[in-house]
């Protein structure tokens, strides 16, 4: 199979792109910043819907475009490149794939027309610390009666304060299990951070909450298996998002660069520029193969996927952050200033390569995944 | 050396006696400081204490000639000072650019008149004073300014604009390089005059960074009226000026003379990341990257101290403040980069419930213009690899 | 499709029933393989039986026309052929610099009857080629150099020297560029003509590297007539060539095209360095240092395929042939660099008892040239900037 | 105390350059190698005994100048920027210390003169594996009768093969103990190999091998206390003679850049390099630093010393590597070819930074010192 992306997985990123210019451009988050931390534009959120966002991943027996994460990773590169927000990545790249990942049939048929028109937004409710890992887990599910009772405290819920159900991920019986939970439900307290890219997430506890026995994800199937499935995503996701704010705060230097005088020569002109620019260049060559590679190691169902995953967020995680620095500096003095939007590019880097699991932490992963 | 031993032995017994306790403790928050000023603030009475103890003794600028209102200590006491202030942990009794920028320009370029004019106001504290270099536009062509000084016979009239002028918006006075000549290439035409923020056309801006509110502002000036017995040095022959405050300042912002209380990276790890049964980080590529970063953080410091005693010697290359304010901007931005790993998603906090969260993260942010500031890393490289090295130009 | 698929059936049968067993393992010495040439050596009869049984089914060159003596394949032809090789390990049987530099330097730019003439003995392996372009000063300057070709009426008179000239010492005739206009600017008087190495006035020298025994020789060129009809191209137009040439010289230095098997460097650690309790590397900074070696490893192997899957598609740039050349070797020198230090001072042997002792420190000393030779690292990133990011020169 | 060094320990390392540079420069280190790698010429070596270098570091009470580490640094520096090949690291540095350090006053009254006279040569068996470790060892010592005998095999032996007599590092009792071994005792076999420096090399196997209680380095002290004050000395000694090794490459590389033309200007002129020049000049001024630290604790009994020397060959090691890599690069061409002298300084770099332990193993001891 070549390592390219389709024609029309390119018309859709061409659609996404031109869209997300027009619609949500760096200026409409720095808007929702300055109004007050907003979480996002909900007008934006409806025409994603309207464009068929929210189906794009969701199987074409319930309603769905099944279009692949081929596709989604082409619209959240673009996302990346205008830092425009929205709950595409809590609900579309977590919380609808943790559904579609499921093997509870009638609840997947009970919630995605809901996904799809977006009455129902998702989000999941994973991390514990302040460093990501998915082996242990803190927050207990017990059986009473036919229904489960969730005790816990999950932190850096995605839109967790606009969602309106969580993909809750606990421990029941010592084995890992996930639930749908409606925010609604009693028992459930939410308090919220702004983090350093301007978006807002929750710290969540649940305390004595109900689930009905209809809200468990997976029921036979395993659900440590669906865990390290939806991570494989996650991680992929979240890597597409880092090569558009990379090539973007990448491509903006460049501008800059053929642009900005000093000493009566542009500054693009200084060889040792020139070489840093370059060997950025280079790693972004290697960042797009690898977040189209783990992309489409998940739709293939390759048996790689996962070890893609940690390539593309590793290898993301590391040069984006490498970018994003390089692109202040030859910014220079302009580039430290609010005025700029060099350095929202820096900030969301940042919380990008942090979710999930940073450089260390998937470098970590490959090692342990390869016995050494 | 038995007259040093005294003056130790004095200092320390005077400086335990007079220095309030809180007046020992590190500044916290850097607005939290006695600046003076002709708005002068004491935050707390025992800055007030501490400031006025210091003055009497004639302590504030404790080397500076008595009769420019300094103590007229001989180096040697002066480093005994110092050292047992830093002993003692005694903040400043007086923040200013004009005992650290603009005073030792004054003793180098001024005529004596200036000079018993200004520096014992410097050292009373009566005037804040701001700098104001560069330009919008200018960036690290710092020589290619615009603002105009034109000569209007007993004055200057002056228009132009200058940016990263620190606390301009509190400042009194600034001291500030101007073009007067218009024809003459980019350096010999920069004059070097000293302007009252109070007088009519001069306006501020404050500028915001990516870390947040920050004492720089914009300062425009907008056909002020300067006196001419403002120009300090030589007209038209500021540049020189300008380059004896650029090393100055450069070997302040590498880090020497601070004596800033840092904590150590690894105890910060300790607390923060999973620990091993053996006890160590258990994350063994970060744990590697701590030590590696502690290493050159420690023989760093080491260089400071080695390079400071060859210059007593008289072994010594002026362009070395460009390795020392290189190196030292980087490692601080390396050590706010390995806080930021090791703090892991907490780290990302901005706003939350208290007024300390964010802080991490805002720091994080505000190291990102230390290579940039005060002459980027790149500019500190040309210099070093022109002036010491003996590279040459194309 | 369906004639693709019996293409690959019959390539298989073919090759697994005539390419004999030996033939299918790794080259393990860069001097026991077939070169051809006036006195040519097989060093086994496997490799006379191979080279024979390839060049009866016209497989030397698969890809050239029949009448170059080529197999006429389509591409997709050679890419089944390719692959069917890859898989069961089949070698090469020609090492040619006729086939893989030379060849397609004539198919671009020769006449007819040069390419009839020259292109056939190539295939055949009857003449052993070297490549003469670096000059002993010219470095990455490589347009500037100094060899005269004078015309004398019906022949050039050529003196000057080059060097890196791989296994000068052992080829027939040399590809070589020479000046042939001493006027025009640097690169404009350049020509591209074939030397017969056995002509009078041709002399060599081989060239000892820091990690020993090389195949590169310095040549010499002292008043040596070469016919006119051995000039290839437009005279004074040679630099195309030349470009042309460099390019497809760093795709094959950067890697693309190598099936070379690697051993895996974690695996080289784990029989090298200390297992903790949970089986994994000791030391974790090496370790760390591992993962990410092998992260970039196999990335940048993904991103060959992603680019030469998208030049198929007509989009490329040439100068992504830089970016290769650089990537690619670096990789190299960093592997070695990590095998040097899994194996500890054991890696540090050059010679001991076996010959085959002292290959690390070798194979170490000998990837510092990767980066420089094929136009070193500097002058890749140099035609990134320019042609792939648009920078501007000063 | 000021980090300087002293006027006397100044014209100490003044003599030695000179001395240096007209007996012992690169052109004969290259002789040796190519006369069928001749370990050191004994002329030299007469020579330097003459000029009082193996009676440096001796006590006075002994007949030596006691002129203390700090001035054994400047020698080693000065021989690693000619690449001067001596018995200096391994009789000097590591054999005397040794013995300095032991308490066996009858010992040291028997070998001090020997050793500083030239009649004796030292060396230090300490090594075992490839990678360098103090903690625990094969080779055993067994008290028999009033002796002992040593049965092991060590490797890395420098000038193993021209020394007189051994310092044996052992495991005596579960307890590490050194023992000074005459070379023709019986049971002795020696191989040599040759490394990447041209150096000799030598593994000694001990077989049996009978010593005299006499020759105990370690009575009432503990071995493993001793064997940490020489390792200090000897890390410290190794990172003085890798900073004349770095100082010097990077020297010829100035020089070089400014000699070399190329596209009608001096390489020196391009802003890439020169940046990368200052670069390596900066962290050049680090090791200056930590070098002389490191040999002043050492004379001044400073707790702090192991700390100071596993910075010192921590920092030069990684530092070293960098400026003989970036020395061969900037090279080019020439730079790989044997002809040139600075493919040398790469190769004695790469050993000295190997032996007694790289930059990985000074950097996670460095750990282990702070407790993280």
């Amino acid at each position: 199979m070549a390592l390219l992306i389709t024609e029309e997985q390119k018309m859709l990123k061409d659609a996404a792109a031109e869209f997300l210019a027009a619609k949500a451009p760096v200026s409409a988050m720095r808007a929702l910043r300055d109004e007050g931390y907003k979480t996002f534009n909900p007008n934006l959120w409806e025409e994603m819907i309207a464009m068929g966002w929210t189906a794009l991943t969701v199987p074409e027996r319930y309603g769905g475009l099944d279009f692949g994460f081929v596709g989604l990773g082409q619209i959240l590169e673009e996302t990346g490149k205008h830092l425009s927000k929205s709950p595409l990545l809590s609900s579309v790249l977590l919380g609808t794939s943790a559904l579609k990942l499921s093997d509870n049939d009638a609840l997947k048929a009970k919630f995605f027309p809901g996904v799809m028109e977006g009455s129902i937004q998702l989000t999941l409710a994973l991390e514990e610390g302040k460093h990501h890992q998915i082996n242990s887990f803190e927050t207990q599910a017990v059986k009473v009666g036919d229904d489960y009772v969730l005790n816990g405290v999950k932190t850096m819920v995605m839109e967790g304060t606009t969602a309106s159900h969580f993909v809750v991920v606990s421990v029941l019986a010592s084995e890992i299990s996930l639930f749908l939970v409606d925010k609604k439900s009693e028992g459930i307290s939410i308090s919220e951070s702004i983090l350093m890219d301007a978006g807002t997430y929750a710290e969540i506890a649940f305390e004595k909450v109900k689930v009905s026995a209809q809200n468990k994800l997976n029921l036979q199937q395993d659900g440590k298996l669906m865990l390290d499935q939806l991570m494989a995503i996650a991680y992929s996701g979240l890597a597409s998002e880092l090569l558009g704010i990379g090539q973007q705060a990448f491509d903006s230097t460049i501008q800059y660069l053929k642009e900005r005088s000093q000493f009566g020569v542009v500054i693009g002109s200084y060889q040792a520029l020139q070489h840093r620019a370059a060997i950025l260049f280079s790693e972004l060559e290697l960042c797009k193969s690898i977040v189209l590679k783990a992309l489409k190691a998940i739709d293939e169902k390759d048996n790689n996927a996962m070890r893609y995953a940690h390539l593309a967020k590793a290898k993301l995680g590391k040069t984006v952050k490498q970018v994003t620095n390089e692109a202040i500096q030859m910014h220079g003095g302009i580039g430290v200033t609010d005025d700029a939007n060099i350095g929202f590019y820096l900030k969301r880097a940042r919380v990008v390569q942090q979710l999930f699991g940073d450089y260390h932490y998937h470098l970590d992963q490959l090692a342990i995944l390869k016995g050494f | 050396m038995k007259e040093l031993d005294d003056f130790r032995t004095a200092t320390r017994i005077w400086l335990e006696a007079n220095c309030p306790k809180s007046m020992c403790q590190p500044v916290k928050d850097p607005f939290d400081v006695y600046w003076g000023g002709r708005n002068a603030v004491f935050h707390t009475e025992d800055q007030k204490v501490w400031f006025e103890k210091m003055l009497e003794k004639r302590w504030v600028v404790p080397y500076w000639d008595k009769k420019y209102g300094g103590g007229g200590l001989t180096p040697e006491e002066n480093n005994i000072l110092t050292q047992e202030m830093t002993r003692l942990g005694c903040r400043k009794p007086l923040y200013s650019f004009g005992i650290s920028m603009l005073g030792p320009a004054l003793l180098k370029f001024a005529t004596e008149e200036q000079k018993l004019h200004y520096l014992p106001q410097i050292v009373e504290g009566k005037i804040w004073w701001c700098q104001g270099y560069s330009e919008p536009n200018a960036g690290s062509d710092l020589a290619s300014l615009q603002t105009k000084a034109i000569d209007k016979g007993d004055h200057f009239e002056i228009t132009g604009s200058k940016v990263w002028t620190s606390y301009a918006d509190k400042a009194d006075w600034i001291f500030c390089l101007v073009r007067t000549d218009f024809e003459a290439s980019k350096h010999t035409g920069i004059s070097f005059v000293l302007i009252n923020m109070a007088t009519e056309g001069v306006s501020t801006r404050p500028i915001k960074l990516i870390s947040g509110k920050s004492p720089f502002c914009e300062t425009f000036f907008d056909g002020v009226k300067v006196p001419k017995e403002n120009l300090i040095g030589t007209l038209n022959e500021g540049w020189n000026i300008a380059k004896f405050l650029l090393t100055h300042e450069r070997q302040m912002i590498g880090g020497i003379g601070e004596t800033d209380v840092r904590k150590e990276v690894h105890q910060v790890a300790l607390e923060n990341l999973p620990i091993n049964a053996q006890g160590s980080i258990a994350d063994g590529v970060l744990r590697g990257q701590i030590s590696d970063f502690e290493m050159d953080e420690e023989i760093f410091d080491l260089t400071i101290q080695r390079i400071t005693d060859e210059a007593k010697t008289g072994n010594n290359s002026g362009a070395l403040s460009s390795f020392f304010k290189f190196y030292g901007t980087e490692l601080n931005i390396a050590r706010q980069e390995l806080l930021m790993a090791l703090s892991g998603t907490e780290a990302l906090i901005w706003e939350k419930n208290n007024k300390s969260d964010g802080d991490l993260a805002r720091k994080f942010c505000r190291s990102k213009g230390n290579s940039i500031e005060g002459g980027t890393s790149e500019i500190q490289l040309n210099i070093i690899s022109k002036l010491i090295l003996g590279l040459p130009n194309k």
